[in-house]
């Protein structure tokens, strides 16, 4: 049998792989992605744990998150649409006129 | 476990090879059928040598002369994603089949075959499943091909599937309402009471008003008139797949002769039963041939709507996809759910 | 066993390599269908430790629908490629790579303290209502888990409402 | 999980049909480039202008919507499923109207997503 380590660890590099492309990227759209796949790494924990300890609960978990993540790529690409109507670029480093 | 995965392998190549000469003898059909409906007598040529076989050797010349075409990428297109679009619509389409029962099970020389390639948990979700992932291969193709005939092709296309796709996954629910299971094994080995004739289309009166709206979201999904927009001829050539051609155009129209086979397959086992029929107990050889004649009867209606009904206008079909189709099949839930509540 | 330890491999090294496939494509197209390899990938993960419904659903909801719309995105705004970054401080990048290492070896150092490596027994006599199934999905969203359920509806109605007046031009 | 080993075999072999294929009519067919066989058709005329150009915005509000209710069916799927055992056993008989109502009021909910879409036009593609 795969031990659990493997899985957690397989989740912990995908998860890490994820946040240096939130770092790294520079396109909105990308780091969305990135976001993304963050979110599945943390899925593959809950999932794989659910599996070991015998218990649902991890998988409706991520069920939800699921669902979650659904609604966040909806609005999220919403607003990229109208920042990229406004702006003719998605570069995150040109989009801070929120900074002070 | 050798013997499983060798049981398993025999039964995807042979399940892999019925289907490849299914898709060719269901296009000449699809031609028979229309020559037929047109009063025409339809290809009747080729055979072998001095003998014509009413045209039997036709796909076989089709094949051979589609793999003699020039095969062109053009200068623009995104070369990789280009050749990687055919696949990704053809092999999802020859992926679900394994999931679908075709008999119930046979013995030779003592060795108990069932006559399916695996049972899942979760058999319907996995049709669903791979549903969803074909639009890639048309989204892929339309814009891969840097073509505008393409790219609108391409974009009308997958909105269209995945707004049926809706439709056809809500109907199915109706469907599991009664049955209680994804498994497609037990699915249809619950419906073979009363002499094989117990159907859920013959059981629960009201699936079939489901059947409709699955069978209209089918053919809506496998790109069949009255719904062919995405390759609407007179306005877009031939959408999605205008700049394919020789044996990359061949793997899209085996895509969509898959699912329409696959889709008349799914009907048939969720409807009619499977390979459910009289006498079916005592002679289970009859099961694949009762099942055979059920789906070439679901894929002759769709032919013969094709020849029947002029296409829709794009918003036409938005409209009832979205207005009718999906209201109808979330009203089918409440009313199937209410029954099973009160009733039992 | 070893077929396991192989098919686990297999199925993480595609996740990884597609996850790397991100971060190396310019192009935001690519970098989606990187990222649905990773999905796929995942996905024959999840049916490794049993969850099948949940595999099944990554698959529909993931791949097959918020993959689309990012893709719709995608295409129908014609994002232009990611311009190569530019370099603040080249420095830190050296010192990145040993503080990666070091949080990798400490990682690994760490999960070697976990010694679950069995999943438990599927109760004889009823597989079909074994943890990951279909039948044990139902029972404990529909109950133990009504509430988030049940949030769910309106945090997608909220979705729908909140995108079409973000992608929505007057008049449109 | 040995249910699913059929799955990677027929991906396996889906694959390699497909590149057979691909690699066959690369093979078997000749290759005689033109200027105007590698041209975008555009019905025999010089193509105008670039195909990549902005699409409408409604393909995403569409797919959208799709990804609402696709939602709900997945949601769907488990009740639907157990729906009837709970209904016909008797340790769940007292949850029977709760099941029935929870996901009555979970469709009311998407329900009013449908009617807002339908309300805002999203669904009219002729205007």
């Amino acid at each position: 049998m795969v031990p659990l380590s493997w899985y957690l660890g397989l989740s912990a590099l995908l998860f890490t792989i994820g946040t240096v492309g939130v770092f790294i990227k520079r396109n909105a759209i990308t780091i969305f992605l990135c976001i993304e796949l963050m979110l599945n790494a943390v899925n593959l924990t809950l999932v794989s744990l659910s599996g070991f300890f015998g218990d649902v609960g991890g998988q409706l978990f991520v069920f939800i998150v699921m669902t979650v993540a659904a609604a966040e790529a909806a609005v999220g690409l919403a607003i990229i649409i109208s920042i990229f109507r406004n702006r003719e670029s998605l570069n995150v480093d040109e989009i801070d006129s929120l900074k002070y | 476990m050798t013997n499983l995965l060798l049981e398993w392998v025999i039964k995807t190549i042979v399940i892999l090879f019925i289907l490849v000469t299914a898709v060719a003898y269901v296009t000449l059909m699809e031609r028979k059928v229309m020559a037929w409906i047109q009063m025409r007598v339809g290809p009747n040529r080729v055979g072998l040598g001095k003998f014509r076989l009413w045209g039997l050797m036709q796909p076989l010349a089709d094949g051979l002369k589609m793999i003699f075409k020039e095969d062109i990428i053009p200068l623009q297109a995104n070369r990789w994603l280009y050749v990687l679009a055919p696949a990704l619509s053809l092999i999802p389409a020859l992926m679900t089949f394994i999931v679908i029962p075709y008999g119930s099970h046979i013995t030779i020389f003592g060795y108990t075959i069932e006559l399916h390639v695996t049972r899942m948990n979760v058999g319907l979700l996995y049709v669903l499943a791979l549903t969803s992932v074909g639009v890639y291969g048309i989204v892929l193709a339309g814009w891969s091909s840097n073509n505008k005939y393409s790219l609108m092709g391409g974009l009308r296309s997958s909105a269209q599937m995945i707004s049926y796709e809706l439709a056809l996954g809500l109907s199915i629910v109706s469907v599991l309402l009664y049955t209680g299971t994804l498994d497609l094994v037990e699915i249809v080995e619950a419906q073979s009471g009363f002499h094989g004739l117990a159907w859920n289309i013959f059981h629960y009166p009201l699936l079939i008003l489901v059947f409709v709206i699955f069978y209209i979201a089918s053919l809506a999904e496998t790109n069949r008139t009255p719904f062919d927009l995405p390759e609407a001829d007179s306005e877009l050539v031939a959408g999605y797949h205008t700049e394919y051609s020789s044996m990359k155009f061949v793997m899209f129209q085996m895509a969509e002769y898959l699912n329409l086979i696959t889709a008349s397959s799914i009907a048939t086992t969720l409807f009619f039963g499977g390979w459910n029929g009289p006498f079916v107990g005592r002679l289970p050889l009859l099961g694949p041939l009762y099942f055979t004649v059920k789906v070439l009867a679901l894929i002759f209606l769709a032919m013969w709507i094709r020849y029947t009904v002029p296409r829709f206008r794009y918003d036409q079909l938005m409209r009832f996809g979205w207005k009718f189709l999906l209201p109808a099949s979330i009203v089918n839930i409440i009313i199937s759910s209410t029954v099973i509540l009160f009733m039992r | 066993m070893e077929l396991e330890k192989l098919l686990f491999i297999v199925f993480a090294v595609i996740a990884i390599a597609s996850a790397l496939n991100i971060l190396l494509q310019r192009n935001p197209l690519y970098s989606a269908l990187s990222l649905i390899g990773t999905l796929l990938a995942l996905s024959a993960l999840y049916v490794t430790v049993r969850a099948e419904f949940i595999a099944a659903v990554q698959i529909v909801v993931y791949a097959g629908a918020i993959m689309v719309l990012f893709i719709f995105v995608i295409m129908l705004l014609n994002i232009p490629k990611d311009q190569p970054q530019i370099e603040k401080q080249k420095a830190l990048r050296y010192l990145a790579i040993p503080f990666a290492g070091l949080m990798i070896a400490e990682m690994f150092y760490v999960l070697r303290w976990i010694r679950l490596s069995t999943l438990p027994p599927v109760p004889a006599g009823n597989a079909e209502q074994a943890v990951g199934t279909t039948w044990s999905i139902g029972t404990r969203l529909f109950t133990d888990y009504l509430l988030p359920f049940e949030v769910t509806s309106v945090l997608i109605l909220m979705a729908v409402v909140g995108a079409m007046v973000l992608a929505r031009r007057e008049g449109d | 999980m040995v249910n699913y080993v059929p799955v990677l075999l027929i991906l396996i072999i889906a694959l390699g049909m497909a590149a057979v294929i691909i690699i066959l009519s690369k093979l078997a067919a000749k290759s005689r480039p033109t200027r105007e066989k590698l041209m975008p058709y555009e019905c025999g005329v010089e193509p105008v202008g670039t195909a990549r150009e902005r699409q409408s915005v409604k393909f995403y509000l569409v797919a959208m919507a799709f990804l609402l209710f696709d939602i709900e069916a997945v949601f769907l799927v488990p009740w639907a499923v157990v729906f009837r055992d709970v209904v016909r056993s008797e340790a769940y008989r007292h949850l029977k109207y709760v099941f029935y109502g929870e996901m009555m009021v979970f469709m009311v909910v998407l329900f009013v997503g449908l009617i807002y879409v339908w309300r805002k036009g999203i669904l009219e593609w002729n205007k």
